[in-house]
């Protein structure tokens, strides 16, 4: 049991670290940085066990938490993020009278989730964390609670996540019954095994569209452009990454673990939902004024590329693991900074992040906008970025994979010069168009200042040196 | 004198007449609560769905379960329910303000998920032991077991998962102080 | 003897029924309470479903019930957040008609 | 392709040769950078130059013609210009008797024309950029002539095209010259294109552009039948540009637009000839295919008369000239084409000079009249310039193929051997042309000279410096005596001693019988035939332009309106490539560029467009309300249940 | 010599100049020039320095340098140099330096931004030229876009944003197919090894692709990303509104270097790596290049703006490029590179001299000009001097790469020469007519309304123009300079031309 306790202390120093910081906003009322302070400092904690932890794997609980370097890597990921996400949030929250402590330990929680996630080794600890993970997300949508538009966005992700939480677990209940055990690699053992009855294939059927909500592929996006709209910039760019690199490890236990056997039945579709998630999310994304808006839609295209990933991994290449893993990481860094970059735009309340806002920026706050530039060609996929080894990841494990796969890559890469141009029309009116009138107030602040400076650093790192995360990656899928 | 096990002329056993009674209501309570378009009324036909399904729970001799069901749902949920109605203040509606304008496209899906649903599951060999009667209650011992083995961290980050839902309900869901205006763009 | 209650199917199958009944209110209902009240009743079919795996299927025998219980839990906490949400909502635009709540589209 | 020894031992030249092509070159360069600084002074350098290469020149020409550089001639390899893999060309200098042909009419008339640029640009501005000019086309010219490599003179080619160019166009404010220098170089490149193929031929064929290896190759039957032909006739199209023959004669006579002395040196005199040259060149090559001996034949005498029925009714009197010019070039055609070389090259060298000497003799008639080329507006000069009016008599006595006059010699030898190898046909027209040509000279001659004036500010006339009027009787020297100087004894005078060897292949492959000249006999009846019809011309022209009979001519020209529009506008010949190439091209041109935008580029914006619709239409499925994204959902997960289903089985 | 990293030197030596103009005041635009003109020579004359070095050092590729870099696949930084892309190398450093003495008087505003942007342009361009390995030489090939995409819609003309946006959406759509094709030849290598090592090794690759639907699918990727580059009809259209819409220096960069790359692309890679898919698609190639010879030279006739002209003129002269790539034979491979480095030179030079044009006048309509030569002899003649040049004019540099193209095009098939040599005439068409109508004839109404605003060439530009000038003459006379540089270039081409199943 002392084993174990020490196997579980990250998960726990994230637990106390959340409740710590409740407790701080109750001894310091209206002290908007005690929280955040708290909360940095917990996660600082453990990223630090998390890198102790780092190599060895061990098992706590009779195995149902299995630490090691796959939850270290998806720990340390999910610690940036929500770093990143908490040096940005303050100064927006602030000017908007809206507190810290509650994002601060809702984040906290929502990581908790994610690494007990990526810890899980069977389908109820999955799902709970996965719960853990997502309900904060309904509250941050709408933590900007008097915003007509927050709420909005909230109930609409709230009802559709928990609509498709109950399609994703009656799968789970019945995946669980079909094979008579919750252990995923039990799972895999039993399905190797038996042929597929209709029972499993409602299951799958279930599991597929449960878990395609959660990481936003098409048909099943609805809920991303409006609740990313709708929520404060800040916890926005949270969103786009936090929950999406969850769902992608729930799609990697559940289908690359758990489901492997049935890949003949789950790639085909796989293939036709990533297909039409990176085309629709680009296309719309095309038609976007809003750049707020625009980016959600832009996620959705990620998340098909993301998917090409998944489906290399389906068809046995472990480099697509591998791609799904770094491109979670690059996206992870460069959205944040474009949410972050808006973020800053968004100095006055009752800014909006309309295209026409930005014209001329290039002048006024150079900095700022070459920053900005730095993640808009990361995300196009442009050379030395990590937005772009990212791509290639993916695309090379899907070209490994051979078949379907590589016209998916195809697709994917068509789809990237699609991309191109709502990246590039939004550094066209960052430098080529005269500055708009009136000129948008910058939010200031070292805290600001750092955390897009950390997005950058990781977008140019990952680019320029990615083998440090590659090995990383690869490590945390030796098991 | 005792019962015959099984009912002269139809051939069930007290037991299926039970079940089939409680899925009746089961199903009947659950069409009201859809259907119906006073929602005060809809939530008290919820809770009748639940106590019915709590009884087959215990059919499932999951008393247990059935006990949660019936202190959590038909307590807490439903409590919480109609003070959500209170609050939202709405009274019997027309059906234009009770139903969807798509609600025959709706209809279709829920038939379509129920055919698949009940031809699938009908048509499955789950490899599960069947019964002379209601399957034998299981007691609190197997439960725990469960629960404190290989479910124990679910059940830990159960607890969590509710408190952090509350925490971030109670923030949602207290009144603003006046001096914090509300701003509409994004 | 029993036909009926002593087979796994007939639970599922109406645990099926329920799922499909709670998600047409899901769909059709415009009161965002009613939609809440249709994913409680999809949420109890799949523990319905749960419960009758734990007691069909000999290797989860007694899982069934922790299973369900914690799935009580989830829906639980769903529950809070999301009656929170509505009341938030329902103070910014008084009214709990969800399709009124569409001015973020396209 | 691996290449053949030339068979003849070669000689080497002087080490000065290359002076040859440095000097005018130098003096190009020289007055192109300073001459601006130089102002009046700016001819010294370039004039200088030209002079000593006229004597180096004639110190390779003499001996060559002499036979003094023997049969093979004399070379000098100077470097390697384009190499790649096993092909390789070279620059190096070659003179035989047929360059030492070129080099004296080149560098005597290139020099006199220097010397009269002196007088006759001197009242224009950019004097200096003028002997540049006349300097770097030298150097072209010369290089063309000695280069010994097919590569380097199709460079030549085209340098000697660009000084073409830029003297046309020297007065390049004025809007004529400019569209008549375009003319000529694009009409030039037509011509070039057919050339530059057949280079390609005969590089596929020999490995090689050496002239020695591929006149060895053909002479060694490496190339007979059809492709012979065809890379006679691609060459051939070179030299139809350049020496502007039917149809693409018509960039000669618009280049009259340059300055007088450019239309006597490159018009007339040398450029012009280059074609000539280039066929007696490779004259193996086209004695390998009776076709293109034909074809020469044909466009050359057809070329004959066709000029000359223009330059009747012609009244600038420099376009005169070119017609007949035309018409001459034609003429020495015609002969290459009977295979009667050396009498070609024989009337190359004399129609240089008596075509030079008239040019500039016109020159001195325009520069009299203050610039007035209209014969209509001249009359009765021969007594104000009467140096320039003898000169030009002497050079249209000499055109007209009058005994003993140097153009009757070459004339008449080329009827003389067209008949007897055959060619009736040739000889009938050359016969015809010969009286025309007669005709037209006189009748330049009455308009300008005699007559009364019709010049409406007499006082004005005046003759010429003495820089303009000594080339003229230098000039006249050679119309009068050069014919007979190398012509004389007939059929085997210095030209034909030195010539034969030249032409020895070709003529072999030939084998056009050669009987001994009889004066009393078929050569002597020819020769009496072309005086005749010649003197008759002479006659006719004379009689009807001593004085003024405007009545009688006015009486001809209306009997005969049709032929007399026709010929005075060139058998509408000019409009006829107006309309096809300038018309019709500019609009399949437009057609393409409509095409570029919207088809083209149309596609590429098509499919911009396409995408970006196609997004806005999607976006119309995220209608804001929740259970509308819910039904979504709904029926995914149908749809994707359906899938697995059917996939299970 | 050999220690120092002089390729590395030459790639980055830029990039630090940029870095160093970065954090120079914006506020003293001088200094930034000079800066960047500095940087700008330094390369320069490191170029020139490796260019003789060349010869000395033995082997294939001299001064190669190759670092691990993502070990995990094999992917090294592997530099190399041979005859070939040290010309094209010197090429760029010389247009760079020009490029940016010639931008010191047009370009006014957001000076630094603008030599930081040439200057990482310059950088990504030597880049490509010096790579080795597929994933280096794909990444510079990518960053080249970025620079260029701002050099043009920033400092570019009215319709700039549509001009430069189309410019990288078209390369892009070329290249990232490209980059799946790397991708899988990558793999195909690592499938049948069965390690990592070299799998995107140039040297190691070539010869070793078997798979003959790779060679065919693998040959058209990456055919499509240089055939735009290039360009080769009907990938085209982006090129004159391209060249209209930038600066002077950037078309000056566009049409001297940039379309370079796909020729060089065509050469390096794509078909030493699939010798077979090459030799598949050769006839198509040969016709799409001869149909961009002709086509371009016939749309360049009827175009109203100097830049677009030039611009189809370059579509035209850069199908001689292709043409003689694709004939596969010493003289048609020696053509087309004369070709890439002389239209490299004469076009530059060109758009140079528009661009001064431009700067006098602010227009570009020919049907606005007339008898310019009357007011400026000087930049008439130099006019003239370079349109010759474009022309082909033998003794100048254009005539021996498109001699030696349709020579070995003869060898290939006479007809297709013949249909390509037709260009004689309208290469000539178009410049002649264009020059007769802008300088020939009385002076224009509205050169006349300029006044003295239509002054003559300043020393400055003479000086950006004169080495142009001087190496046409030069490589005109003596083009064996160039020919016997990369003569060993070629010859290894050829080698690695062969089709293993062509023939």
């Amino acid at each position: 049991m002392n084993n174990d306790l020490l196997t579980l202390t990250p998960l726990i120093t994230v637990i106390v670290g959340a409740m710590a910081v409740l407790v701080s906003d109750m001894i310091t009322p209206n002290r908007n940085h005690a929280p955040v302070a708290v909360a940095l400092a917990a996660l600082g904690a453990t990223a630090a066990l998390l890198i102790n932890q780092g190599g060895s794997s061990a098992s706590a609980l009779g195995g149902s938490y299995v630490a090691g370097p796959f939850v270290a890597f998806l720990g340390l990921l999910g610690i940036s993020i929500v770093a990143i996400t908490l040096l940005i949030a303050p100064a927006y929250l602030a000017v908007r009278k809206y507190p810290t402590a509650e994002l601060a330990a809702t984040l906290l929680f929502a990581l908790a989730g994610a690494i007990l996630l990526g810890a899980a080794t069977d389908l109820v600890t999955l799902f709970v964390g996965l719960e853990l993970m997502v309900i904060p997300g309904y509250v941050l949508a709408g933590y900007a609670k008097r915003d007509p538009l927050s709420t909005e966005g909230a109930v609409k992700y709230f009802l559709l996540g928990s609509f498709s939480s109950a399609i994703l677990l009656f799968g789970i209940v019945v995946l669980w019954g079909v094979a008579g055990t919750a252990s995923l690699s039990g799972i895999a053992t039993t399905l190797a095994s038996g042929n597929a009855s209709a029972g499993l294939a409602v299951a799958l059927a279930l599991i597929t569209t449960g878990s395609a909500f959660k990481i936003a592929a098409v048909p099943f996006h609805y809920w991303t452009p409006d609740a990313y709209q709708g929520s404060p910039t800040p916890i926005t760019g949270y969103l786009s990454v936090g929950p999406k690199v969850g769902a992608f490890v729930l799609l990697i236990k559940l289908f690359v673990i758990a489901l492997a056997p049935l890949a003949a039945l789950w790639i085909p579709v796989m293939v036709v939902l990533a297909a039409a998630t990176m085309t629709l999310g680009n296309l719309v994304a095309l038609t976007q004024s809003n750049v707020k808006r625009m980016l959600a839609y832009s996620s959705i295209a990620h998340t098909g590329y993301l998917m090409v990933g998944i489906v290399a991994a389906g068809a046995g290449q472990a480099a697509g693991i591998a791609g799904v893993l770094f491109y979670t990481a690059a996206y992870a860094f460069m959205n944040l900074g474009a949410f972050a970059f808006l973020t800053a735009l968004q100095g006055r309340p009752g800014a909006t992040t309309q295209l026409s806002d930005l014209a001329g920026l290039g002048r006024k706050h150079p900095r700022m906008a070459l920053l900005a530039t730095i993640f808009l060609l990361s995300l196009t996929g442009i050379p030395p970025t990590a937005g772009f080894f990212a791509k290639t990841y993916v695309i090379l494990a899907a070209v490994q994979a051979g078949g379907p796969a590589t016209i998916l890559a195809v697709i994917a890469v068509l789809n990237a010069a699609i991309a191109a141009f709502y990246y590039l029309r939004v550094i066209v009116y960052l430098f080529m168009r005269d500055p708009a009138e009136p000129a948008i107030q910058v939010a200031e602040g070292p805290m600001l200042r750092a955390g897009l400076l950390l997005a950058a650093v990781g977008t140019v790192a990952l680019g320029l040196a990615p083998t440090p995360i590659i090995e990383a990656v690869v490590q945390a899928l030796a098991k | 004198m005792p019962l015959p096990d099984v009912i002269p002329f139809i051939g069930l056993g007290w037991s299926d007449v039970l079940f089939l009674l409680l899925s009746g209501v089961v199903l009947a309570a659950a069409f009201a609560v859809v259907f119906g378009r006073d929602i005060i009324k809809s939530g008290l036909f919820l809770i009748l769905t639940l106590g019915a399904l709590a009884g087959i729970y215990v059919m499932l001799g999951a008393a247990i379960v059935a006990g949660a069901q019936v202190l959590v749902y038909i307590g807490a949920i439903s409590v919480l329910i109609l003070f959500a109605i209170m609050l939202t203040q709405t009274k019997v509606a027309p059906v234009k303000l009770a139903f969807q304008t798509q609600v025959a496209p709706a209809a279709l899906a829920a038939v379509l998920l129920a055919v698949l649903f009940g031809l699938a599951f009908g048509s499955t060999n789950w490899g599960s032991t069947v019964f002379t009667d209601t399957p034998a209650a299981t007691g609190t011992a197997p439960v725990a077991a469960a629960l404190f083995g290989p479910y124990l961290l679910a059940f830990e980050i159960a607890s969590v998962l509710i408190l952090a839902a509350v925490i971030g309900g109670l923030y949602l869901a207290m009144e603003p102080k006046a001096d914090e205006v509300g701003e509409e763009a994004q | 003897m029993s036909q009926i209650a002593g087979h796994l199917e007939p639970y599922l199958v109406l645990a099926g029924m329920l799922f499909a009944i709670g998600s047409f209110g899901f769909l059709a209902r415009r009161n965002a309470i009613s939609m809440l009240m249709s994913i409680e009743l999809m949420l109890n079919a799949v523990n319905l479903a749960a419960l009758a795996f734990g007691a069909f299927i000999p290797s989860l025998a007694g899982q069934g019930a922790a299973f369900a219980l914690l799935i009580i839990a989830v829906a639980a906490a769903e529950a809070t957040v999301g009656l929170a949400i509505v009341i938030a909502i329902f103070r910014n635009r008084k009214t709990p008609l969800v399709d009124e709540y569409d001015t973020m589209r396209q | 392709m691996t290449p053949i020894d030339p068979v003849m031992e070669v000689a080497a030249l002087p080490g000065y040769a290359p002076l040859l092509l440095l000097l005018p070159l130098i003096g190009f360069a020289f007055t192109a950078a300073l001459g601006r600084r130089l102002g009046k002074m700016a001819h010294l350098v370039p004039l200088g130059a030209i002079v000593v290469t006229w004597a180096l020149a004639m110190s390779l020409a003499i001996p060559a013609l002499t036979g003094g550089l023997g049969e093979g001639g004399a070379s000098m390899p100077l470097f390697t210009w384009i190499a790649s893999g096993d092909l390789s060309f070279g620059l190096g200098l070659h003179v035989d008797a047929l360059t030492g042909a070129l080099l004296l009419v080149v560098t005597t008339v290139g020099a006199l024309v220097h010397l009269y640029s002196v007088g006759y640009m001197s009242h224009d501005d950019s004097y200096w950029r003028f002997f540049a000019y006349l300097n770097l086309f030298m150097f072209s010219m010369l290089l063309l002539v000695l280069a010994d490599n097919l590569l380097v003179v199709f460079a030549a080619w085209e340098l000697v095209g660009l000084s073409s160019y830029l003297l046309i166009g020297f007065w390049y404010t004025k809007t004529a010259p400019g569209l008549a220098a375009k003319k000529a170089f694009i009409t030039n490149r037509v011509g070039d294109v057919g050339f530059a193929l057949g280079l390609m031929g005969l590089v596929v064929v020999f490995g090689s552009l050496d002239i020695h290896t591929v006149l060895a190759g053909v002479e060694a039957g490496a190339l007979v039948g059809p492709a012979a032909t065809v890379i006679a006739l691609l060459i051939f199209c070179g030299a139809v540009g350049k020496s502007a023959q039917f149809p693409l004669h018509v960039w000669l006579p618009d280049a009259m637009e340059g300055p007088t002395p450019v239309s006597a040196l490159i018009h007339a005199a040398t450029m012009v000839n280059a074609g000539v040259y280039l066929v007696a060149r490779m004259s193996p090559l086209f004695a390998a295919s009776h076709d293109a001996m034909l074809i020469v034949a044909g466009i050359g005498i057809f070329t004959a008369i066709f000029a000359a029925s223009i330059a009747f009714t012609q009244t600038d009197i420099k376009r005169v000239l070119a017609f007949s010019t035309l018409s001459q070039l034609g003429y020495m055609f015609a002969a290459l084409g009977v295979g009667a070389w050396v009498p070609a090259i024989f009337h190359l060298i004399t129609h240089g000079f008596f075509k030079g000497l008239l040019f500039l003799g016109s020159g001195s008639v325009i520069h009299a009249v203050d610039g007035e080329q209209e014969m209509t507006k001249m009359g009765g000069l021969w007594r104000k310039i009467p140096i320039t009016y003898a000169t030009m008599l002497v050079g249209t006595v000499a055109i007209a193929g009058l005994p003993p006059l140097a153009g009757f010699w070459s004339k008449d030898e080329i009827l003389g051997e067209a008949f007897k190898f055959g060619f009736t046909w040739v000889w009938l027209v050359g016969m015809v042309v010969a009286g025309m040509t007669a005709f037209y000279m006189f009748r330049l001659m009455g308009l300008t000279f005699w007559g009364k004036s019709r010049v409406h500010d007499e006082s004005h006339v005046h003759e010429s410096p003495w820089t303009m009027t000594v080339p003229l009787i230098i000039l006249a020297v050679p119309s009068i005596a050069i014919g007979a100087a190398l012509g004389f004894p007939f059929a085997n005078g210095i030209l034909v001693g030195g010539l034969e060897p030249i032409f020895h292949p070709a003529i072999a492959m030939l084998a056009h019988e050669h009987e001994a000249w009889t004066l009393f006999g078929i050569d002597g009846l020819l020769m009496l035939a072309s005086v005749t019809v010649a003197s008759i011309g002479t006659v006719i022209g004379v009689r009807l332009f001593r004085d003024d009979n405007g009545a009688f001519l006015g009486g001809v020209t209306r009997r005969l309106q049709p032929l007399y529009d026709g010929s005075r506008n060139r058998w509408y010949f000019d409009d006829l490539n107006d309309l096809v190439f300038v018309r019709f091209g500019r609009k399949f041109a437009n057609a393409l560029w409509w095409f570029d935008r919207r088809v083209v580029d149309g596609t590429v914006n098509g499919v911009a467009t396409l995408t970006s619709s196609g997004g806005r239409g999607l976006r119309q499925i995220q209608t804001g309300r929740v259970q509308n994204y819910a039904l979504g959902i709904a029926f995914g997960l149908v749809a994707i249940a359906a899938a697995y289903l059917v996939l299970a089985g | 010599m050999s220690g120092v990293p002089i390729l590395s030197l030459i790639i980055f030596v830029p990039l630090l100049g940029a870095l160093g103009i970065a954090l120079l005041p914006s506020s003293r635009p001088s200094v930034v020039r000079f800066a960047a003109l500095a940087t700008s020579l330094v390369t320069f004359v490191l170029s020139l320095g490796m260019l003789l070095g060349i010869r000395a050092q033995g082997g294939e590729f001299a001064f190669s340098e190759q670092l691990s870099w993502i070990p995990s696949f094999g992917i090294t930084y592997h530099l190399g140099v041979d005859g070939l892309s040290g010309a094209l190398v010197v090429l760029t450093t010389l247009l760079s330096w020009i490029c940016i003495l010639a931008s010191f008087g047009p370009i006014q505003t957001r000076v630094k931004e603008y030599f930081i942007s040439f200057l990482i342009l310059e950088t990504g361009m030597l880049g490509v030229f010096l790579s080795l390995d597929l994933f280096l030489f794909y990444i510079f090939w990518e960053i080249v876009l970025v620079p260029m995409y701002l050099i043009i819609g920033i400092w570019g003309g009215a319709d700039r944003i549509y001009a430069t946006i189309k410019f990288v959406l078209y390369t892009l759509v070329g290249s990232l197919l490209m980059l799946v094709a790397i991708l899988a030849t990558a793999f195909s290598h690592q499938a049948v090894t069965g390690s990592w090592a070299g799998a995107f090794d140039l040297i190691a690759l070539r010869g070793t692709i078997v798979d003959p639907t790779l060679q065919i699918l693998g040959f058209a990727a990456f055919a499509l990303a240089f055939a735009i580059k290039v360009p080769m009809f009907p990938f085209h259209t982006w090129l004159p509104d391209a060249h209209v819409q930038a600066p002077t220096a950037g078309s000056v960069i566009l049409a001297g270097v940039l379309l370079k790359l796909g020729g060089y692309g065509f050469i390096r890679f794509a078909i030493p790596l699939f010798p077979d898919g090459a030799h598949l698609f050769a006839p198509l190639m040969i016709v799409l290049s001869v149909i961009a010879i002709i086509y371009g030279a016939l749309v360049a006739i009827v175009q109203t703006d100097l830049k677009k002209l030039i611009a189809y003129s370059s579509v035209s002269h850069m199908g001689f490029v292709t043409l003689g790539i694709f004939t596969f034979n010493q003289q048609g491979v020696d053509g087309a590179i004369l070709q890439m480095l002389n239209h490299g030179l004469i076009t530059s030079g060109l758009f140079l001299l528009v661009g001064i044009g431009y700067e006098r006048t602010h227009d570009r309509e020919i049907a606005k000009m007339g008898g310019w030569a009357v007011r400026t002899p000087v930049y008439a003649a130099l006019f003239g001097f370079f349109l010759f040049a474009s022309v082909g004019l033998p003794g100048l540099s254009g005539f021996a790469g498109e001699f030696l193209v349709l020579l070995g095009a003869f060898i290939a098939n006479p007809m297709v020469a013949g249909a390509a040599t037709f260009v004689m005439i309208l290469a000539a068409v178009y410049l002649l007519y264009m020059y007769q109508r802008v300088f020939t004839g009385p002076l224009s109404p509205f050169l006349k309304g300029l006044g003295s605003h239509l002054t003559d060439v300043t020393p400055t530009e003479i000086l950006t123009l004169a080495p142009l000038a001087a190496m046409i003459v030069v490589f005109g006379v003596m083009p064996t300079i160039l020919t016997s540089l990369f003569a060993q270039s070629v010859q290894t081409f050829l080698m690695s031309a062969i089709s293993t199943v062509g023939q």
